[in-house]
């Protein structure tokens, strides 16, 4: 038999998501002009870890998990970063006027 | 991955393992793997997403506040609780407890079931509000074509994560079945562990989902 | 044009800076084969099986050689790349006081138009030793707008403006290709830059019919299509006045083009959004028309009113 | 004194294990096989059958480009010639070629495993790839597809004419044959080693495929995406590539080249395994600078992520972003270069034999330094903007991938083919198609160069005739190489039922597969053996005295 979470634990956890579902939901009605972008990214990155490390038992887990759990996302932000780089610096250097 | 079901008492261990314990490691290792490809899968949308409310900001925001966000967050409280009893049948699954882990699996499934119900109503409400690109598409403020280009990238975001989540509920049903049948007693619970954690990484992806496409900008 | 060939026309400025350090490339890829090639032969030879060579106290690895050539081939790269980039900064951007051309492909021709008004297919008729500068688009696929006997390339993407310069240095035809794939007739999609001589090249630019400037075209078609309606000192609506416009510094080539055919993606503060978008409604040399004639009201100072 | 490869086996000579994966031949047996090996011939096979029809289309092509103007076939077919002969040898044999038949082969072996961590899924992955094949065909025969392998927007979704769908449909079903195959190579790297195994202990041929497993998994999710847009765009005529709505066709390039940059690594890194194992091997001498070449494998799976819009240098990529990706790629070019000087420093002091996969060994470095270096051609900014999409490009890929990377399978084909059939292939044979090969690729390709910096355009059926002879020679050199491929596929159908019997180790190598019998047991070894020794113990002084005594 493998060790078992205790069930407060999920409990808890679940909870912790419903509350930062009502923050980010609530903060959309209020203008942080670019802050709300931000404001949102961050609590979802939160949600993401909390169910990776509680339901989804990273948290106690091996290192190759959390390596394999981490590499997805480098991955994407690698993708996501240089593209955008590169249409952010469109027009940098004037190509026709 | 190897769904290794056997009615003996002992766990049943694949002839290329040593014991349970290697054949659960690398059952598992080998979701999480799956799982960072579908980070990568889900990844090509994220950029379009990306690069186009960067360059269209305006437009993404005025399209955005089209969207019905008491369906979207309803729905985002929805996968949470139905992660919830994922969690919980993972549980019953490793402490052997065959009704719970069944009621709990036919749960999941269920709530999944609400998600795609309330995603019906909503995709229906998105084509009569002449949201849907291609259909009757009908945009009254600035520049129609960055706002469809928007609701394009919407459903194709939302149309791969409907899939993801329909996987998903066939993969409970099924495993209710075999629980009901008591496949996963005597420590037999690896599918059920490594379908919760597709079932909490395709929570996980709408948790994204929302905020970014609901609520671009605020309202 | 026609003959073989090892090595192509070096015809403009260009061409002479590509090439050194393409020898240089060269050289140092020479020097690498060498530094492993010869060692590999001198090996097989020496420790062929069976040889009677001495192989006492064989090295299976030194911190200090990995490091030596790590290190190397680090600094070796980081100086191509430094001139590879040098050099590319000057190709790709555009000088000032140049011809200007405009260049549209299409599948699968070359529309080529000068300042002038004179339009030709597939040909390019330019003078030597002057910089000439094209802005180019597509109407359909992307294309790629390539002559060799410059060392110049650049895609032709549609719905954007995209730029390409020359200086060329020899009068003569050199090849013009398409070089990005665009369908069946792809490779067909050829032409020939003509490079002659200023006084030549003046009179080619008179002689045929009589041609309107791409300006002039541009105005008619300001007032045939109804901007003038609105874009005017009496205009009943709401709408900015273009003249002066030019000065300001955002407007290029590209915000022009947006402004007419997604008037709505970025608005002039303190106007409605009430311009319709003209997209589907001006063919692609129009819409570089109506932008050369926009940059040359653009320079005028505004009206007082 | 030794002078032949089929010699060495004399005293190391064993029996041919009666029994051995093969017993069973029912077509049931294979059909449903789980066995490793089993699937790496599957994959054999079927990547073969891929091959060979990607190569009638480079005939034709070659033959085609004979003369200036069209002689054989339209525009329209020469163009479904060269998208079918990109398609078919990129994703449906070379991506395949090692991972899938010697790294399934071999894989579990090396590290003294009974099996992969998944066989089913292993046996599942070749169902999807031959699905994802069956597709590709269907596409062919009902008219191919004229997009070139890079399905470029917005001719792939708005413009082309042919089958594009389901030309994309067959290589993203094949994406995930890759992803699985990756993914399970990944696990049974880490959970199935042997005891005493340390990873520091692996053959370098494990660590390159491990390297190649993480692009595969990490790489090719993001392909399959894009050609899923591209389908979708084709099919509603909505999208995101599609300038018309805003959309920009440029992002339909940075999805590709970011799958397909890295995959130009999954196309070599196992061959650079294989000519590890080589090198050692036939210099009967322990590489030099093992951990340097291991970590080159990582490093380059890695920083290979990094590089990709050095394909895009004037596609209207930003010129800032292009000199990150230019930089970048000089830097990745560094552990390839560490790799080809570890191998020339390990022949100092061996015992060198040219057996044939040691001539196909040598003939790597040359043509991979080759084709390498002139990458570095392409990676210089203001070069490319010249070269770009010309048969430069052209000759440098075929450097690598035909030079490089078919050497490389070639050559461990024949390392392992004594282990995989348990007989030897004539040795003579072996060496003069080794030596055809070398010389054909050569006529092929390198007039290629010249053509390119001309600017002979690449995708163009017809061309001005000042090209010509650099095409004639070409083609001349293509009907060269066509022999040197044709060979071992006659010898090693011959040598499978008629060739000497091979013994556990006909090599006298050093790793974990050939401590069993040839062909292996089902479950590859009788006891689990333990490993106590760093990898390529080999000793070029013995080696030598050993010959020596045997005169
Ligand atoms: C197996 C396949 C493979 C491999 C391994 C590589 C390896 C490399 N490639 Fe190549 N490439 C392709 C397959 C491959 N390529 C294909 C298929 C295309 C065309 C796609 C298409 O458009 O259809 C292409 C196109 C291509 C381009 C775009 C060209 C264009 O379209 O304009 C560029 C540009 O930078 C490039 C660069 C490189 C570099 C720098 C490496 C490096 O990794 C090479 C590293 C190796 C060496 C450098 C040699 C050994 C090193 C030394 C001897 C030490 C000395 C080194 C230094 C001083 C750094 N490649
Ligand atoms: C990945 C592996 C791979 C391999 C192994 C090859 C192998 C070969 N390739 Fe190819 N090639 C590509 C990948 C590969 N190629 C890719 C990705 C492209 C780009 C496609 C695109 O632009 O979209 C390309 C494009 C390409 C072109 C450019 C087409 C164009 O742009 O117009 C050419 C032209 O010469 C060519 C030739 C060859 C030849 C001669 C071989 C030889 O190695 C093949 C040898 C085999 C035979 C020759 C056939 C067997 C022999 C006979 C049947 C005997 C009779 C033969 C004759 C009389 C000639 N290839
Ligand atoms: C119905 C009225 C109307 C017509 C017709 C019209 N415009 Fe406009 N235009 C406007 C208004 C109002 C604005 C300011 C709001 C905006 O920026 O969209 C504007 C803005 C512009 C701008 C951007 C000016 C700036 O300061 O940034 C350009 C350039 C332009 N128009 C060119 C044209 C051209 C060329 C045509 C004809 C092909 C045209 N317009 C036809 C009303 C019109
Ligand atoms: Cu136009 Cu190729
Ligand atoms: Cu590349």
């Amino acid at each position: 038999m493998e060790e078992v979470v205790q069930p407060n634990v999920y409990v808890r956890t679940c909870i912790a998501l419903l509350m930062l579902l009502a923050v980010t939901w609530s903060i959309a009605y209020i203008n942080l002009g670019p802050f709300n972008l931000i404001v949102a990214l961050a609590v979802s990155i939160a949600k993401a870890i909390v169910i990776a490390l509680f339901f989804m038992h990273i948290k106690g887990s091996s290192r190759i998990l959390h390596l394999a759990a981490v590499a997805g996302v480098i991955w994407l932000l690698i993708l996501i970063s240089l593209t955008l780089g590169d249409y952010i610096s469109r027009g940098w250097v004037p190509l026709n006027h | 991955m190897s769904i290794s079901i056997s009615p003996a008492s002992e766990p049943f261990v694949g002839e290329q393992f040593d014991d349970i314990e290697q054949q659960r490691d690398a059952a598992k290792l080998g979701m999480w793997i799956f799982l960072a490809t579908e980070v990568l899968f889900f990844g090509g949308l994220f950029l379009g997403y990306t690069i186009y409310r960067f360059t269209y900001g305006h437009v993404f925001v005025a399209a955005s506040r089209k969207l019905d966000v008491l369906i979207g967050g309803t729905n985002t409280a929805v996968l949470l609780i139905s992660s919830l009893l994922m969690a919980f049948a993972v549980r019953a699954a490793k402490l052997d407890q065959r009704r719970a882990l069944v009621g709990l699996l036919a749960g999941t499934a269920l709530l999944g079931c609400v998600f795609m119900s309330l995603k019906a109503v909503e995709y229906h409400k998105d084509y009569v509000d002449h949201l849907v690109p291609r259909m009757g598409f009908k945009w009254e403020g600035t520049d129609p074509g960055n706002a469809e280009l928007f609701y394009w990238i919407y459903f194709a975001m939302t149309g791969l994560h409907a899939i993801h989540v329909t996987v998903g509920i066939a993969i409970m049903l099924v495993l209710a079945l075999l629980a009901w049948l008591g496949k996963f007693a005597h420590g037999n619970h690896n599918a059920v562990e490594i379908a919760g954690l597709y079932w909490h990484f395709v929570d996980i992806v709408w948790v994204f989902l929302f905020p970014l496409l609901y609520l671009v900008g605020h309202r | 044009m026609d003959q073989f060939r090892l090595f192509p026309p070096q015809a403009s400025t260009s061409s002479h800076e590509v090439d050194a350090l393409f020898f240089a490339l060269t050289l140092i890829s020479l020097f690498f084969m060498a530094v492993i090639f010869l060692p590999i032969i001198f090996f097989s030879v020496k420790y062929r099986r069976g040889s009677s060579a001495n192989r006492s106290n064989p090295t299976s690895g030194s911190f200090w050689v990995e490091s030596g050539w790590t290190l190397g081939a680090v600094i070796l790269s980081l100086g191509l790349f430094a001139w590879g980039a040098v050099v590319y900064f000057r190709i790709e951007r555009r000088p000032s006081n140049a011809i200007d051309v405009q260049v549209v492909g299409k599948q699968w021709m070359w529309k080529i138009q000068h300042a002038e008004g004179k339009r030709e297919i597939n040909e390019l008729h330019v003078p030597v030793n002057r910089t000439v500068a094209l802005t180019m688009t597509s109407q359909d696929v992307i294309h790629s707008f390539f002559v060799p006997a410059f060392r110049v390339k650049q895609d032709v993407i549609p719905g954007r403006y995209t730029g390409e310069w020359f200086k060329a240095t020899r009068t003569g035809e050199y090849h013009i290709f398409c070089a990005q794939y665009c369908g069946t007739q792809h490779s067909s999609m050829i032409g020939r830059v003509v490079v002659m001589e200023p006084r030549a090249y003046e009179e080619w630019l008179k002689s045929g019919e009589p041609t309107e400037s791409i300006v002039l075209a541009g105005q008619r078609l300001f007032h045939d299509r109804g901007c003038s309606g609105c874009h005017a000192p009496n205009s009943q609506f709401h709408a900015p006045l273009l003249q002066g416009l030019y000065r300001k510094p955002v407007p290029l080539s590209e915000y022009l083009r947006d402004s007419i055919l997604q008037p709505g993606k970025q608005i002039s503060a303190g106007y409605q959004n009430i311009m319709p978008s003209f997209a589907g409604h001006l063919s692609e040399e129009e819409i570089m028309e109506l932008i050369a004639y926009l940059k040359a009201i653009g320079n005028q100072p505004p009206p007082s009113p | 004194m030794i002078r032949d490869a089929t010699e060495i086996d004399i005293k190391t000579r064993g029996e041919f294990a009666r029994d051995n994966y093969l017993s069973e031949h029912t077509v049931r047996s294979w059909l449903l096989t789980t066995d490793h090996k089993r699937i790496g011939l599957l994959y054999l096979g079927t990547i073969l059958i891929f091959f060979l029809i990607a190569s009638v289309a480079a005939a034709l092509m070659r033959i085609e480009l004979l003369t200036p103007q069209p002689k054989l076939v339209t525009s329209e077919t020469y163009n479904k010639l060269f998208t079918i002969h990109g398609v078919l040898m990129v994703w449906f044999f070379l991506i395949p070629s090692i991972p899938t038949v010697l790294g399934n082969f071999v894989l579990p072996m090396m590290i003294g495993a009974r099996d992969v961590a998944f066989p089913r899924l292993n046996l599942m992955s070749w169902y999807i790839f031959v699905a994802g094949g069956a597709l590709a065909l269907w596409s062919l025969i009902h008219g191919g597809v004229d997009t070139g392998w890079t399905f470029y927007t917005p001719y792939s979704t708005t413009y082309a004419n042919s089958h594009v769908i389901s030309m994309a449909a067959g290589v993203f079903v094949a994406g995930f044959s890759t992803i699985v195959t990756g993914m399970n190579f990944m696990v049974t790297t880490h959970k199935m080693r042997a005891p005493g195994l340390t990873w520091f202990r692996l053959p370098l041929f494990v660590w390159s495929l491990y390297a190649t497993s993480l692009i595969m998994v990490l790489a090719t999710p993001v392909l399959a995406i894009t050609l899923a847009l591209i389908s979708v765009e084709r099919f509603w005529g909505v999208g995101i590539f599609d300038p018309k709505l805003g959309g920009d066709p440029v992002l339909f390039q940075h999805l590709f080249w970011f799958y397909s940059h890295p995959a130009v690594y999954i196309m070599i890194l196992p061959g650079m395994g294989v000519i590890s194992e080589l090198i050692t091997c036939f210099s009967r001498k322990r590489i030099f600078g093992y951990a340097w070449v291991g970590c080159a494998s990582m490093a380059i799976a890695i920083l290979g992520f990094l590089v990709w819009g050095h394909h895009m240098f004037v596609s209207s990529q930003s010129v800032y972003a292009g000199m990150i990706f230019s930089i970048l790629s000089f830097l990745v070019a560094v552990p390839s270069g560490i790799k080809v000087f570890n191998w020339t420093a390990t022949l100092r002091k061996g015992a060198i034999h040219f057996a044939t996969p040691m001539l196909y060994a040598l003939g790597f470095i040359g043509l991979f330094t080759i084709g390498g270096l002139t990458g570095l051609f392409l990676a210089a900014l203001a070069v490319d903007v010249h070269v770009h999409d010309t048969y430069f490009v052209i000759a440098h890929f075929h450097y690598i991938m035909v030079g490089g990377m078919v050497m490389a399978f070639m050559g461990g084909l024949h390392y392992w083919w004594p282990k995989i059939s348990g007989r030897l292939y004539p040795e003579f044979a072996g060496k003069l198609a080794a030596m055809i090969t070398f010389i054909g690729f050569n006529l092929t390709f390198f007039p290629q160069f010249i053509l390119g910096y001309l600017g002979q355009p690449r995708r163009y059926h017809v061309y001005p005739p000042e090209f010509q002879i650099f095409h004639v020679l070409s083609t001349a050199g293509a009907s060269i190489l066509g022999i040197g491929y044709l060979m071992p596929l006659i010898y090693f159908i011959w040598a499978w039922r008629h060739g000497r019997v091979a013994g556990p180790n006909p090599w006298r190598a050093t790793g974990l597969e050939w401590q069993t019998t040839s062909p292996p047991p089902k479950h590859n070894f009788k006891e689990t053996p333990i490993v106590t020794a760093p990898p390529y113990m080999y000793s070029a002084e013995k080696d030598v005295d050993l010959n020596l005594a045997s005169i």
